[in-house]
């Protein structure tokens, strides 16, 4: 089979931390699929752009080796035409729409190719029936869920009917369901004589496929030895046993119901994870337990005579939100009046963060950003535990390994845990399940119970792949 | 890559400038009642924006893009044309400002250069007043009082965006800046 | 040029801009006083409101004003004319006048001038009016103590000055 | 098209989809705009008729709702020019500059509530813009939103680690100047990541590319002219006749 995409030896070097990509060669022959793995930290992101051509045109910074696109360098075409050749889908859905409709979307690729309108109508309507996108047509991307948009992603490259294919972790944002849906529309390009390479460090969804020849991306840094048996310290102080009750709860945001006659009541010193498709209100959960979100019901603990309300914390889904300090060190003791040192010093121990104390955050990566914002939230009293939202993404089996620890260390101390995420496998920790859909709870229950209840999995459209393993 | 005075990238970063500005606007009601105090995250986006972009006339262009924003949503109260001159006119002041006194990162600069930057919305909004013939009265019965609102709140907010440069700076975003073109 | 040079600059123009608009704003408020002083022919009353002119009139100007008329006491013979207040109404809103409200009546040629309260020329009552002479001039008259006997009555009336504080 | 709501409140421009001006190319509208607009230099009795002409037009246009509202919000500063200039100059002065400002506040509102953004775009593109700048005002408006709810999780977020954020008077707010970067910086880093992942966005699907043809096209009708006439026809009219 003809080679499409050859790389000799390319890397790159970011000037900002001297991080990028470690020399590497690869080619990728027509109708032919490469499942990319490799620990966060080993240049996936920056592999896929040397690949596109988007480094060196959009990039500054050391670039090395040679990508040939059908046997022209990339650094010799313009990027426009570069485009026509390679379709790159990013990992994040939302930050890649820029138009105000979903066929504006589609078209602004078309528009580009210098094709006829004609021509750009039928392929517009060919793309609107291959992914049934027709109910969307109108709507602004930003309102499509994260599956759709990841959908929509794929379509305006499908739409320019680029020979190669290129994603960037595209299933690190979906549920199991949605990327599954992804990898099978891959799956068929693939069949239809197209190539691709996948980025990707939820590893089993394309482990199991036979469309993709695996490659391991070797990485500039590599990951600490993993020692097994490295024994934590325990988290240094510990909390009242308490329970959280959750009555009637329900939520509108402008006259949509989010959340609908919620009751729930989770004892101290677990973890507890929240389950449900995009748009099922884990979020505004979340932010309703906290005390951000006016919501109606009651929220409180230890149903005595005294009404408490719960004090937790919370670590958002977007770390960028809170990191401005000069340094790791700064940030996370920023405005906490007479910090607890032994908690600060667990907290770098607990999260792989001591060799970065100095670093300013925005020079972290994805991952070390996350685990920043969760160390800092940590570092503030929370008297009943820690809320945490989709702490899986943009992590690594490694870092996921890392959080767990921490989450049940906290457990361990008396801390009520909950987290909302679509990684199965993370959910798998917890020791105690709820599964939400738009309607309400639909189970909730311990987590090897509530696991098995397929009827439940049905009814909230989650798929739990075969290679899943619950038995943890 | 085509070489322009502006880079895409840079069209993008200040046109979500002008963004922000207009957000920055809408959610920012201070409680004060003195005129000109949304100047104060004004004038910050503003000045950061000339500096993330370092080339003469962005902090206009961020100005007119808010303007044409503004306008279209309807904010300001003297309709579309003073709403676009007035916004327009802050950032061609700060660029002026800054092409004379030049880095903000010195606090001292960003205040002087963020009170004649937003002064420059008053003059627009004193000059419409006059042209359409608001007799003497209008600001006069004010008029020291708007002086030194516009004045204060621009200078404020010029030092905040001084010190968000610094903060920037520090916290690495400038050598994220730098490796895209 | 270094960098104090530049902030001294700056500082100027700010003040340089404001003195301007300050300036622009004072000659506005002249212009219009001068607008109306152009407009001032020989026998028009000029009306000034915390010394700024801001109004003229002729006494043909009032004719059309409702008429008053009083028995003046000392000699019997009826005051025809129109109300002061009536007048300054053309001009003003009653609204900006308060009670003690100065409102001075002059005639520089007769050296002569009378202060008057608002409280007093608004009561109907006292009849501050303007009589029309024979030679086509303004004199004030009034049923007022100090304004009834025709030594007191202020005879070519060429100013008024109205003084809110 | 777009909410930005605060504190509970929505505000909005809504597309007028009832206004027949909707069916109009977006140009003729501006020019529409423009053209009404130098009706201010019109005298007294001219701009009274010339007023009551133009609420006709905007009553066909169903606008009429749109520029009460404009109206209405400038009401006490209409209200205090006109008892000021009354008193101070003349009723007539005090009508005139009632009325100019009474038109040029609404006299936009006609183009911008009839328009949407990608018109808009498009019209700017025909005039000559650069695609680029089209595109960029495009981006714009669909930003406002995001952009609003990642400063909203900003605040949040900040407040919740004690960087409390009121204002209670300019006292405080210059004691708080250094929190608000706080504010600032996480706002400024969330932008910047933003218009990179749209440039790198576009790059891939063929920005710049010097093929570009674009598939919506703006249409001059026949009713486009006419409507054009008409305004032309009606501004002479009230210039030349006497």
């Amino acid at each position: 089979m003809p080679v499409v995409l050859e790389a000799q030896e390319i890397s790159f070097i970011y000037p900002q931390n001297n991080r990028g990509l470690a020399p590497v060669s690869l080619s990728l022959a027509e109708n032919e699929g490469v499942f990319i793995s490799g620990n966060s930290g080993s240049g996936k992101s920056t592999f896929t752009r040397c690949l596109s051509g988007l480094i060196p045109h959009l990039y500054r910074g050391e670039f090395s080796g040679k990508v040939l696109i059908h046997g022209d360098s990339t650094q010799d075409l313009p990027m426009w035409e570069l485009a026509d050749r390679v379709g790159l889908v990013f990992q994040n859905p939302a930050h890649q729409m820029l138009a105000p409709t979903v066929e504006a979307e589609i078209l602004f690729g078309l528009e580009n190719l210098g094709i006829s309108r004609a021509d750009m109508k039928q392929r517009l309507e060919e793309i609107f029936g291959f992914f049934k996108l027709e109910p969307f047509r109108n709507r602004s991307p930003h309102t499509l869920s994260g599956g759709e948009q990841q959908k929509l992603a794929l379509a305006s490259i499908l739409a320019r009917q680029p020979e190669i294919f290129i994603f960037d972790e595209p299933l690190s944002m979906l549920d199991t369901t949605s990327a599954l849906e992804f990898v099978a529309h891959v799956e068929n390009l693939i069949n239809k004589g197209k190539s691709a390479v996948i980025c990707e460090h939820r590893d089993k969804f394309l482990e199991n496929s036979t469309h993709f020849r695996k490659f391991l991306l070797p990485g500039i840094h590599q990951p600490p030895a993993e020692q097994q048996d490295i024994t934590h310290p325990d988290y240094p102080e510990s909390l009242d046993q308490f329970q959280l009750q959750v009555r009637n709860l329900s939520v509108e945001k402008s006259g949509n119901k989010i959340i609908r006659e919620m009751s729930f009541s989770l004892d101290s010193g677990q973890i507890v994870a929240i389950v449900g498709r995009n748009g099922a209100g884990k979020t505004t959960l979340l932010r309703s337990l906290v005390g951000l979100q006016k919501h109606n019901g009651d929220i409180c603990i230890n149903n005595g005579t005294i009404n408490q309300k719960p004090h937790f914390r919370m670590v958002f889904q977007n770390p960028d939100i809170q990191l401005f300090n000069p340094s790791v060190k700064d940030e996370i003791l920023f405005k906490v009046s007479r910090p607890n040192m032994q908690r600060y010093e667990w907290l770098l121990e607990m999260l792989d963060l001591r060799r970065y104390e100095d670093t300013p955050p925005l020079l972290l990566s994805e991952g070390e950003k996350r685990r920043l914002a969760l160390a800092l939230t940590l570092m503030q009293n929370g008297k009943h535990g820690v809320l945490l939202d989709e702490p899986a993404l943009g992590q690594d089996q490694h870092h996921k390994d890392i959080l767990i620890q921490l989450l049940k260390k906290l457990s361990q101390a008396g801390f009520l845990v909950i987290f909302t995420t679509h990684d199965l496998e993370l959910a798998a920790h917890a020791d105690h399940l709820i599964l939400i859909s738009p309607q309400g709870i639909v189970a909730d229950g311990p987590t090897h119970e509530v696991l098995h209840a397929d009827s439940a999995w049905q009814q909230i459209g989650l798929v739990r792949p075969d290679w899943m393993t619950f038995d943890v | 890559m085509k070489t322009r005075y502006f880079s895409t990238f840079q069209l993008f970063l200040m046109t979500l400038f002008a963004v922000l500005i207009v957000v920055a606007k809408i959610a920012l009601r201070l409680p004060l009642q003195l005129s000109g105090h949304s100047g104060v995250f004004w004038m910050a986006i503003i000045i950061v924006g000339s500096r993330v972009v370092p080339k003469i006339g962005s902090a206009s262009l961020i100005g007119l893009l808010s303007g044409i924003l503004a306008s279209f949503l309807g904010l300001g109260d003297f309709g579309a044309i003073n709403t676009l001159l007035s916004y327009t006119m802050i950032g061609v002041g700060t660029d002026l400002a800054l092409l004379l006194l030049g880095n903000p990162e010195n606090l001292f600069v960003a205040g002087i250069a963020g009170a004649l930057g937003h002064f420059c919305k008053f003059l627009v909004k004193w000059a419409f007043g006059a042209i359409t013939g608001a007799p003497v009265g209008f600001i006069a019965l004010g008029l020291a009082k708007a002086i030194v609102g516009y004045i204060v709140f621009g200078a404020i907010g010029g030092i905040l965006g001084g010190l968000t440069l610094i903060a920037l700076r520090k916290a690495g975003y400038f050598k994220y800046l730098q490796e895209k073109k | 040029m270094n960098q104090k040079v530049r902030v001294i600059i700056a500082i100027v123009i700010i003040i340089v801009l404001v003195g301007a608009v300050i300036g622009i704003e004072y000659l506005r408020g002249q212009q219009i006083a001068a607008q109306i002083d152009a407009s001032l022919e020989p026998g028009d009353i000029p009306v000034y409101w915390n010394g700024n002119l801001r109004a003229a009139f002729s006494p043909t100007d009032i004719d059309n004003l409702p008429p008053a008329s009083f028995q003046d006491a000392e000699e019997g013979k009826t005051q025809d004319g129109w109300l002061l207040k009536d007048v300054i109404m053309i001009y003003f809103n009653e609204n900006q006048f308060k009670d003690d409200t100065i409102i001075k009546v002059i005639s520089t040629s007769r050296e002569k001038s009378v202060d008057l309260t608002w409280e007093e020329v608004a009561n109907t009552e006292n009849m501050v009016m303007f009589d029309l002479s024979g030679r086509g001039t303004l004199k004030l008259v009034s049923l007022l103590e100090r304004l009834d006997v025709r030594d007191e009555w202020i005879q070519d009336v060429d100013r008024i000055e109205i003084n809110t504080r | 098209m777009f909410n930005l709501s605060q504190k509970g409140k929505t505000r909005s421009i809504l597309l007028n989809e009832a206004s027949p001006l909707r069916r109009l190319d977006p140009r003729s509208k501006l020019f529409v705009s423009i053209a009404l607009s130098l009706a201010v230099m019109l005298p007294l009795d001219k701009l009274i008729i010339f007023i009551g002409v133009y609420i006709i037009f905007i009553a066909w246009a169903r606008l009429l709702l749109e520029m009460a509202r404009q109206t209405w919000r400038l009401r006490w500063i209409l209200l205090f020019l006109f008892v000021i200039d009354w008193w101070l100059v003349s009723f007539e002065l005090a009508a005139v500059i009632t009325l100019r400002l009474i038109l040029l506040s609404g006299v936009f509102a006609l183009f911008f509530s009839t328009t949407s953004t990608n018109e808009l775009s498009m019209a700017l593109e025909s005039l000559r813009i650069p695609y680029r700048f089209a595109f960029s005002i495009n981006l714009a408006f669909q930003s406002i939103g995001l952009l609003q709810e990642e400063w909203q999780a900003i605040r949040e977020a900040q407040q919740s680690r004690g960087i409390l954020v009121k204002f209670d008077g300019i006292r405080q707010l210059i004691k708080q100047v250094n929190d608000l970067i706080a504010l600032t910086v996480p706002a400024i880093v969330l932008a910047t990541r933003r218009a990179w992942a749209i440039t790198e966005a576009a790059y891939s699907r063929g920005f710049d590319s010097p093929q570009r043809v674009s598939y919506y096209q703006l249409q001059m009708n026949w009713i486009d002219w006419l409507f054009i006439g008409l305004i032309l026809a009606i501004m002479l009219t009230f210039i030349f006749w006497r």
